[in-house]
């Protein structure tokens, strides 16, 4: 099968998390969107590594997911902080400063 | 074939471990990245065991070491030739040691030095239950107007992992725009950033405002930072590697190492095309070039404020450097495609941010909104795409830091019963009260306008020049325009503190300690030396301005 | 490396500036005596530089020259013409009166703070304000000259801001808005201008390379550097731009009557007299010297525009009912002149426009120093507030009148010499032009005897009746300009001689020459 | 001998500059030191003539250059003097009469405790007269020029507390200016022409210009004459000019400075004979202002205003000789010497009438003077005689001469100016008598002044009437003197002179002359002589009522300049504030307004920023696939 299907898979999966990303309001969700995004681009790299035949997109994919895991824990903590201030995790609700 | 060769990988990899080549690490010109890290990690440890009474001044202590530290071994490597005629790219091909790289690291941890003063600043704040308070809150993890908060503010506890958080940032910033290949620079990124999103969270006044702006700047950073991974990601797709230099041949085509499969299902350049975009909107997120600059005022607003400092003066110059090392050595053979884009995005730059700063009320929004239009300024020396470009805005990063972190110092000098008064409506009068604070704080933006005799025209002028050099006269033009905008707001702020009567109950000027006057000092100092005889230094960032192929 | 005479003598004001700034709080009058220490010594040292200057030697004299900034082509180049000598030993000679004038008017009020120290800092200013045209006036480096000229508004803007005149209709806050307004605006016209100029000087470098007035002018005469009539045209408009906002010319004068009626009058002499030649200095060195093609290519354009700040300026003078706003409109009426002798592009015509910005400084000096005296004792702009003051003040009316006067241009006044000179000038190369021109004689004529006639003549107003007659030290302000105006009205020689053979130059840079009378033999028929 | 002309005029400059530099401490001495310098100029002019007595005809001219005024290239105004016949008549003429009157002054001023001042502003005058009258060259005389027109600005408004007189000088010297602009103009086009404006070689070289340019140069001096001496259209001023103190009208308004633009013209004459249509314009608006003074002379009660129409209508006279030509000037200048004595005299006398009836100007409150005041009426009669020309009189011999000059002109212009002289003449004799009558005869019509007090008339003090009886001396001498001393061949050399020939006899013009006089005499006799003045003015018929209003020319321009210009000012104040900076104002507005409105963009929703950055890299990754695409 063709690898370049898993690409146009990848740019699937990053449109959805983007758009879920400007649509969600929840934090938590919006985050997740943000990982799938992420993970859309780790597919990408796998499947370009496939195609080169070089190693570099797999190993970079594991950064990827180590960097991952260090916004989900910065991130969390962030959002946390937040909801349990606000008993809310809506980005919207987060609009104290504007104009 | 390319199955073949996976599997051939797979066995090679079953040799004995110790016939892998250890790789060629050069410590010593890595050592500012490496000592800054290296303290960072320190600082960690001493979050952790070291008692809470000393804690602040050993952190203190520790990262204005590292610091000088690893600005002395930039000298060091400098004086060493790095960054001219020894410069080459370190790090099995990871990290570039050259002229820019080199100067932009002095930049960032001279700005960081100073701004690290500002941390550390424990007068403005009248002393909380006997404890002396800085502009961090008491307990991060504690609920706004909880019974824990007041109990940590009780026992004086400080946040004092700001430090190791500005630590790691810093480093983080160092290897931005040294990266040399696009897995190193996204890293980079992330290790700036998410230290960074901290530092917003943990204002000790107006904290719901301080998490909002931490909530904010994560999730678009994390938003941008994924953008910024798929374009690596289809870069690396088009060029099969992610190191500047072979990327740097594909394009101009010195090596087809296309995968024919690609190129007939992707069409030619496509992948190219899509990716640089996408890794431009990264780090234009991070200059905060309009439209993606949304984030800036929110973010400057809501930050404590040396934080924000911090972060308009070394995530620019790390951002800018690695802008500059992308356009000038990855995608020279793209320098046609670029430039337009980019043109469009300087234009709107300096006009939105010029603009909108008109009827700001707030004073670090309207600062927020300067960065942004400078940012524009910025981008009209990197079109120029020639060397003078290059030193133009090396020369600009340099002046334009000390100048926002020296404001910013100011800004936290002016409080009332709420902290900063950051409405400009308290600044009425202010230089009837404390003439002295209100003339520094002039000079600063007056520099800002970009007026003669100060660091910000020296700086305008070499950017405006260059580009003009470049052929884009146009830009400067429009340079022209939107600075005399900008200076309008400017001025309003001055009229506001010169001209108009004190009100009653207006804010005080808090005598810092010798800390913020130094920062303050040494930007107004950086900011008159760059505008009487900026030779000198216009001299060391020419020498700077060749990038490492 | 002989002694740098004109660094000297731009650096004592900057430095008694800084020294003023310095002196405790408590020594107010300590600071006003330095500043006039300072500002007579500057003059002693313009005096030494007339001296010194030989009218018939080379163009620039007393040149220095030093490396500054390389990276952008920038030298510290410094020399003086003719020109620049006149307006040199202007500035000079009129800074000790506007301290003098101004002695008071920064005295702080009972309300301000302790640490505010409004009266060094008033004196400091004008001394910096001395400091940066004096140079601006030497400087043969375009972007040296363009830092001056941009730098020189700062001060300027607070001495408008900062301290206006305590004579105001309405309450103190509305005072204080209207005050900063005219500051406000008086920057950012002004701003706007030299960014503009920025642009053009930006395109010169990329034209020429370096910002040395000699070399580029040298360049451009042996055919080493041409430029594209377009980009010519252009850049010059650039430069013209800011110095028709700075002269000021019609339609970008409405700064003016702002700023020189909210600021002290002192101030607004400073304005006027100084800081505004600044602006037809440089249109007659920099338009003309660097872009000889473009000037005569925009020469006509203008030319109008010139006589329409003439007419109109004296027409609106006319209905003005605030003494400082009629003066300022006055001044725009001079400067329309002022231009109209520099593009006439003939001797009489630059030799007129030269003169008439040194007379013009000191008559409106004169003018605009006794009318400050008369607001700050009656307390109100307002013409209609006055009459019959000759009747109690009849010194201070008799200056006021003499002052007028000169305004109008009386022969055996000093601006009459200037005036005919410019109108004798503007008719050679445009008959029509030197005669509409002419009807200012007029116009001028008008609004200033009416001025006087409302203020000074008829019966005698109650608010007026208290006032005193002019004090010792407002006499020793106006005595010595009205002294200087008259020698300088009946025997203009030593003026002339160090005017001319610049003046000379200026002609052969744009490559001009007079047109010739129809008859040539007259001195034959003899 | 030369030298001594820079100290003709310095000796009253001197004054000038000590009295009102001085201060009160001169407030003793000021007038006796004003008067003496005034007479030392006066005997320094003696010796110069006597000098230039004794020469021959054609080098009588002195010329002094003290030092380059001007030097610019191509341009050189020196501060040099031309003494020759014409310029010595009018120094002795000036200096003469100027002496008298500050003689006069002294009694006249004495209870004005700004006496200082005002011998200060004559000093002044006086100097600048010189100046004028003496300058070899057109700038210097326009510096005279200006400065006579600063002198008498000054005298006019010398009571500046009086609205009226304020007005009155300021209006004087506005309307001066006007002239003034021409005299420049004129200078002007000499400089391109001639590429100088010294009188020698500018007359000299007349020949080689086009008359175009000429007749320019020629109408523009005309305007300034018109300006400086009260000739229509620029005549208003005159009237009001009466505002000031008497002697000034009497030396300034009336003597000397007035005929200065005679003087210009007749100067000018090489220029005028070369640009005959200039002449005609000249000789019209000489017969226009000659007719246009004597008719409102004849409706004034005011005594000086009507002799202030009288001078206006006199200067007419000599404007038109000087506009005939080389047949008019030597005539033009007579008449102006003899005018000058006469109307100094006429005005003296009004002034000492005044002295007597408290400052009363009306004439209908007049009446019956002569026995009262018997040495004024006898110097006031002398004059009157002069002025109306009686046989023997000064006047009679000038005026005489300028009516055949106007017929000598020729040809239907020569008969109609010939017969407006005549007319002219008529009307003179007409209302110099009634303000003869009205005066001097008649039953008493006297009227307390405001404050009650009642005239009580009595002879002026010696200083004033001494000055009386020598103006009365000249004018009953001088036209004898100068018909029979060759005063002709005096002039000829600077002036030329030419012949007339006159298409009537001499004879007949001196007997129409004479006819017409009695006429007048007579008219006015039957209408103020015989019937009682009423004390308030009749209604009058509309030609008088209009006579009384300057024969509207006044008002025409109130309402066209006056009230036009106030119009047209106020507007530019509104256009310079709402347009001119309304629209900088507007722009600064537009710009504020879109920031506003980008800042709504800034609604605080990340969401709404994610939007923005998203939709920003579309447009990036657009743009830059379609730079690749193009």
């Amino acid at each position: 099968m063709n690898p370049v299907n898993y690409l146009y898979l990848a740019a699937l999966l990053f449109t959805i998390g983007a758009v879920g990303v400007l649509i969600r309001r929840n934090a938590i969700v919006v985050f997740m969107c943000v990982e799938l995004m992420l993970n859309a681009c780790n597919l990408a790299f796998v499947t370009f590594s496939r195609m080169h035949g070089n190693l570099d997109g797999q190993v970079i994919a594991f950064f990827t997911m180590v960097v991952a895991a260090a916004e989900v824990v910065v991130g969390l903590a962030i959002i946390v902080s937040v909801f349990r201030a606000r008993h809310s995790a809506s980005v919207d609700d987060a609009s104290l400063m504007k104009l | 074939m390319s199955s073949m060769a996976v599997h051939s990988l797979w066995t090679t990899a079953a040799e004995p471990l110790d016939k892998i080549p250890a790789p060629h690490i050069e410590y010593t010109q890595l050592s500012p990245v490496l000592i800054v890290l290296g303290a960072a990690l320190v600082s960690v440890l001493v979050e952790a065991f070291v008692p809470r009474k000393a804690r602040y001044h050993s952190q203190v202590f520790l990262s204005v070491l590292a610091l000088v530290a690893a600005f002395a071994a930039i000298v060091g490597l400098a004086a060493g030739g790095y960054g001219s005629t020894k410069a080459h790219i370190a790090a099995m091909g990871a990290i570039a040691v050259d002229g820019p790289a080199l100067f932009l690291q002095g930049t960032i941890l001279l700005a960081s030095l100073v701004a690290v003063f500002t941390f550390a600043e424990r007068r403005l704040d009248p002393a909380d239950h006997g404890h002396k308070v800085d502009s961090f809150a008491a307990e991060a993890a504690a609920v706004p107007g909880s019974e824990q908060e007041r109990a940590a503010v009780k026992a004086g506890f400080t946040t004092t992992e700001v430090f190791p958080l500005a630590l790691f940032a810093i480093s983080g910033m160092l290897v931005f725009p040294a990266a040399n290949d696009l897995l190193t620079l996204f890293v980079a990124l992330e290790v700036f950033s998410l230290p960074l999103y901290l530092l917003c969270a943990v204002a000790r006044r107006k904290r719901l405002m301080s998490q909002e702006a931490a909530v904010k700047y994560f999730l678009l950073g994390a938003f941008s930072s994924a953008f910024l991974l798929f374009g690596i990601a289809l870069l690396y797709g088009y060029a099969g590697s992610v190191s500047y230099a072979t990327i740097a041949r594909v394009v101009d085509g010195s090596i087809g190492a296309v995968d024919p499969a690609l190129a007939d299902t992707m069409g030619n350049d496509a992948l190219l095309l899509i990716g640089f975009a996408m890794v431009l909107m990264g780090l234009l997120f991070k200059i905060g070039a309009v439209p993606f600059h949304m984030w800036t005022p929110d973010v400057y607003q809501g930050a404590p404020t040396p934080v924000t400092g911090f972060m308009a003066a070394a995530t620019k110059v790390a951002a800018f450097g690695a802008l500059l090392r992308l356009l000038y050595v990855v995608l020279p053979g793209l320098t046609w495609d670029w430039r337009p884009v980019m043109w469009g995005v300087a234009i709107v730059t300096m006009l939105g941010g010029a603009i909108v700063a008109i009827t700001q009320t707030d004073i670090k929004r309207l600062l927020a909104y300067s960065s942004i239009a400078h940012a524009g300024f910025l981008l009209a020396g990197v079109i120029a795409a020639t060397p003078s470009g290059i030193s133009s805005v090396l020369f600009y990063l340099g002046a334009y830091s000390f100048v926002t972190i020296g404001a910013f110092a100011v800004v936290t000098l002016v409080r009332d019963a709420g902290g900063e008064a950051t409405h400009l409506s308290k600044w009425a009068g202010l230089g009837r009260r404390s003439p002295l604070v209100a003339a520094v704080f002039a000079v600063f933006l007056l520099a800002f306008a970009g007026i003669p005799l100060t660091s910000g025209f020296s700086g305008k002028f070499a950017v405006f020049k260059a580009a003009a050099d470049g052929g884009a006269g146009a830009l400067v033009v429009v340079g022209v325009i939107s600075s005399a905008i900008a200076a309008f707001f400017y001025i309003r702020v001055i009229v506001l503190m010169f001209f108009s009567e004190p009100k009653a109950d207006g804010p005080t000027v808090a005598v810092p300690s010798p800390l913020t006057s130094i920062t303050i000092t040494a930007g107004v100092a950086v900011t008159l030396v760059l505008g009487l005889a900026p030779q000198y230094f216009l001299d060391l960032a020419t020498q700077a301005s060749t990038f490492v192929r | 490396m002989s002694f740098p005479l004109l660094t000297v003598t731009a650096a004592v004001p900057a430095v008694g500036a800084v020294l003023t700034a310095a002196v405790p709080a408590a020594r107010r009058t300590g600071a006003k005596w330095l500043a006039l220490l300072v500002s007579l010594a500057t003059l002693v040292l313009a005096g030494v530089v007339w001296a010194q200057f030989e009218p018939g030697g080379p163009r620039y004299q007393l040149t220095e020259s030093h490396a500054w900034i390389k990276d952008f082509g920038v030298r510290y180049e410094l020399g003086v013409d003719g020109i620049g000598v006149a307006l040199i030993g202007l500035t000079a000679l009129l800074i000790p009166f506007i301290v003098l004038a101004g002695w008071h008017d920064a005295d702080p009020l009972e309300t301000s703070s302790k640490r505010w120290r409004p009266t060094q800092g008033f004196f400091a200013l004008i001394l910096m304000v001395e400091a940066m045209v004096i140079l601006s006036f030497e400087a043969t480096d375009v972007f040296l000259f363009y830092i001056l000229f941009e730098a020189m508004l700062i001060p300027m803007y607070f001495l408008i801001g900062g301290f206006g005149d305590r004579a105001h209709s309405g309450s103190d806050e509305n005072a204080a808005a209207q005050r900063s307004y005219a500051a406000v605006k008086f920057l950012l016209y002004n701003l706007v201008g030299g960014l503009i100029m920025l642009a053009a000087v930006i395109g010169l470098y990329v034209v020429a390379g370096n910002f040395s007035l000699t070399e580029i002018a040298e360049a451009r005469a042996n055919g080493s550097l041409d430029m594209a009539t377009n980009t010519e045209r252009l850049l010059f408009l650039g430069f013209f731009f800011a110095f028709a906002v700075k002269a000021p010319l019609w339609p970008l004068h409405t700064w003016l009557p702002n700023a020189m009626g909210e600021s002290t009058a002192p101030v607004a002499v400073l304005i006027t007299a100084v800081v505004d030649k600044v602006g037809t200095f440089a249109m007659l060195r920099f338009c003309l010297g660097l872009f000889p093609e473009a000037s005569k290519w925009a020469t006509p354009a203008i030319v109008v525009l010139a006589l329409i700040s003439i007419v109109y300026g004296a027409l609106v003078a006319v209905g003005q009912r605030d003494i400082k706003r009629l003066v300022a409109y006055a001044s725009i009426s001079h400067f329309g002149f002022i231009i109209l002798g520099i593009f006439a592009m003939t001797s009489q015509g630059q030799s007129g426009a030269t003169l008439y910005m040194v007379n013009h400084g000191i008559s409106t000096a004169a003018l605009m120093l006794v009318a400050g005296f008369l607001i700050s004792r009656r307390g109100s702009r307002l013409i209609a507030d006055y009459g019959g003051v000759q009747k109690v003040a009849p010194v201070l009316a008799g200056t006021f009148l003499i002052g007028g006067l000169a305004t109008l241009s009386l022969p055996g006044l000093a601006p009459f010499v200037s005036e005919f000179l410019v109108l004798v000038g503007a008719y050679a190369r445009y008959p029509v032009a030197g005669v509409i021109a002419t009807t200012g004689i007029v116009l001028a004529a008008l609004y200033t005897l009416v001025l006087y006639q409302r203020t000074m003549t008829g019966p005698v107003k109650e608010e007026v009746r208290a006032l005193p007659d002019l004090r010792a030290r407002e006499l020793a302000v106006v005595a010595p300009l009205i002294a200087v105006l008259i020698f300088l009205g009946v025997f203009p020689k030593p003026l002339t001689d160090v005017v001319n053979p610049a003046v000379q130059h200026t002609m052969s840079d744009v490559q001009q020459k007079d047109p010739q009378p129809q008859i040539q033999n007259v001195e034959a028929a003899k | 001998m030369e030298n001594l002309i820079a100290l003709l005029i310095g000796a009253p400059l001197l004054g000038a500059a000590v009295l009102l530099l001085g201060g009160r401490r001169l407030d003793k001495s000021g007038h006796w030191l004003g008067t003496l310098l005034a007479a030392v100029s006066f005997v320094i002019g003696l010796v110069l003539f006597a000098d230039m007595l004794g020469k021959s005809a054609d080098d009588r001219a002195l010329h002094q250059t003290l030092y380059t005024w001007i030097p610019v290239e191509g341009f050189q105004a020196d501060m040099a003097f031309q003494l020759d016949q014409l310029s010595m008549t009018f120094v002795l003429l000036i200096t003469g009469v100027g002496t008298l009157i500050h003689v006069y002054s002294i009694g006249y001023m004495e209870h004005d405790e700004r006496r200082r001042r005002f011998f200060g502003y004559l000093n002044l005058f006086v100097a600048a007269m010189l100046l004028l009258v003496l300058a070899d060259n057109y700038l210097l005389l326009y510096f005279g020029w200006e400065g006579v027109g600063l002198a008498s600005y000054l005298l006019i408004g010398f009571w500046q507390h009086k609205p009226s007189a304020a007005t009155a000088a300021k209006k004087a010297f506005i309307v001066n200016r006007v002239g003034d602009m021409g005299l420049s103009i004129a200078i002007m086009i000499m400089f391109t022409t001639f590429g100088t404006f010294t009188f020698g070689p500018v007359l000299a070289a007349t020949g080689e210009a086009s008359e175009g340019k000429l007749t320019a140069i020629g109408l523009m001096l005309l305007l300034a004459a018109c300006g400086k001496s009260a000739q229509v259209p620029l005549q208003s001023w005159l009237g009001d000019a009466m505002e000031g103190p008497t002697p000034v009208s009497a030396l300034i308004h009336a003597a000397t400075m007035v005929t200065a633009g005679v003087y210009l013209i007749v100067r000018s004459a090489d220029i005028f004979n070369a640009a005959p249509d200039a002449q005609l314009v000249v000789t019209v608006v000489g017969a226009v202002t000659l007719l246009f003074g004597a008719i409102v002379g004849c409706a004034k009660d005011d005594i000086k205003k009507a002799l202030a129409g009288s001078t206006m209508s006199q200067i007419g006279y000599m404007i038109l000789a000087a506009g005939l030509g080389p047949i008019g000037y030597v005539f033009a200048i007579m008449h102006l010497v003899t005018h000058g004595f006469f109307k100094a005299g006429l005005f003296l006398g009004a002034g000492s009438v005044m002295h007597g009836m408290n400052d009363e100007v009306d004439m209908r409150r007049y009446g019956g003077l002569r026995k009262y005041m018997p040495v004024t009426f006898i110097t006031f009669g002398l004059g009157y005689l002069a002025i109306i020309g009686f046989p023997g009189l000064s006047g009679f011999f000038s005026k005489d001469k300028i009516i055949e000059a106007a017929f000598a002109k020729g040809g239907t212009e020569g008969w109609i100016l010939g017969t407006v002289t005549l007319i002219g003449a008529a009307i003179t004799a007409y209302y110099m008598t009634r303000v003869m009558l009205m005066t001097f005869f008649g039953e008493k019509r006297w009227q307390d002044d405001e404050n009650g007090r009642p005239p009580h008339p009595h002879e002026s003090p010696r200083s004033m009437v001494i000055p009386m009886v020598l103006l009365a001396v000249g004018s009953v001498a001088a036209g004898a003197l100068f018909e029979f001393s060759g005063f002709v061949e005096w002039l000829e050399p600077v002036t030329g002179f030419a012949h007339g020939h006159s298409p009537i006899s001499a004879a007949a013009v001196t007997t129409a002359t004479i006819a017409v006089m009695v006429l007048g005499v007579g008219l006015a006799y039957v209408q103020y002589g015989r019937r009682p003045v009423p004390v308030v003015a009749p209604r009058g018929s509309l030609l008088t009522r209009a006579a009384r209003r300057d024969l509207l020319q006044d008002d025409f321009n109130h309402a066209v300049f006056v009230t036009g210009g106030t119009h047209l000012t106020r507007s530019l104040v509104y256009v310079d504030h709402s347009l001119v900076d309304g629209v900088v104002n507007g722009t600064a507005a537009a710009v504020g307004g879109l920031s506003g409105r980008l800042r709504k963009l800034q609604n605080g929703y990340a969401r709404t920023y994610a939007v923005s950055m998203f939709g920003g890299t579309a447009v990036l990754i657009a743009a830059t696939l379609l730079m690749r695409a193009v």
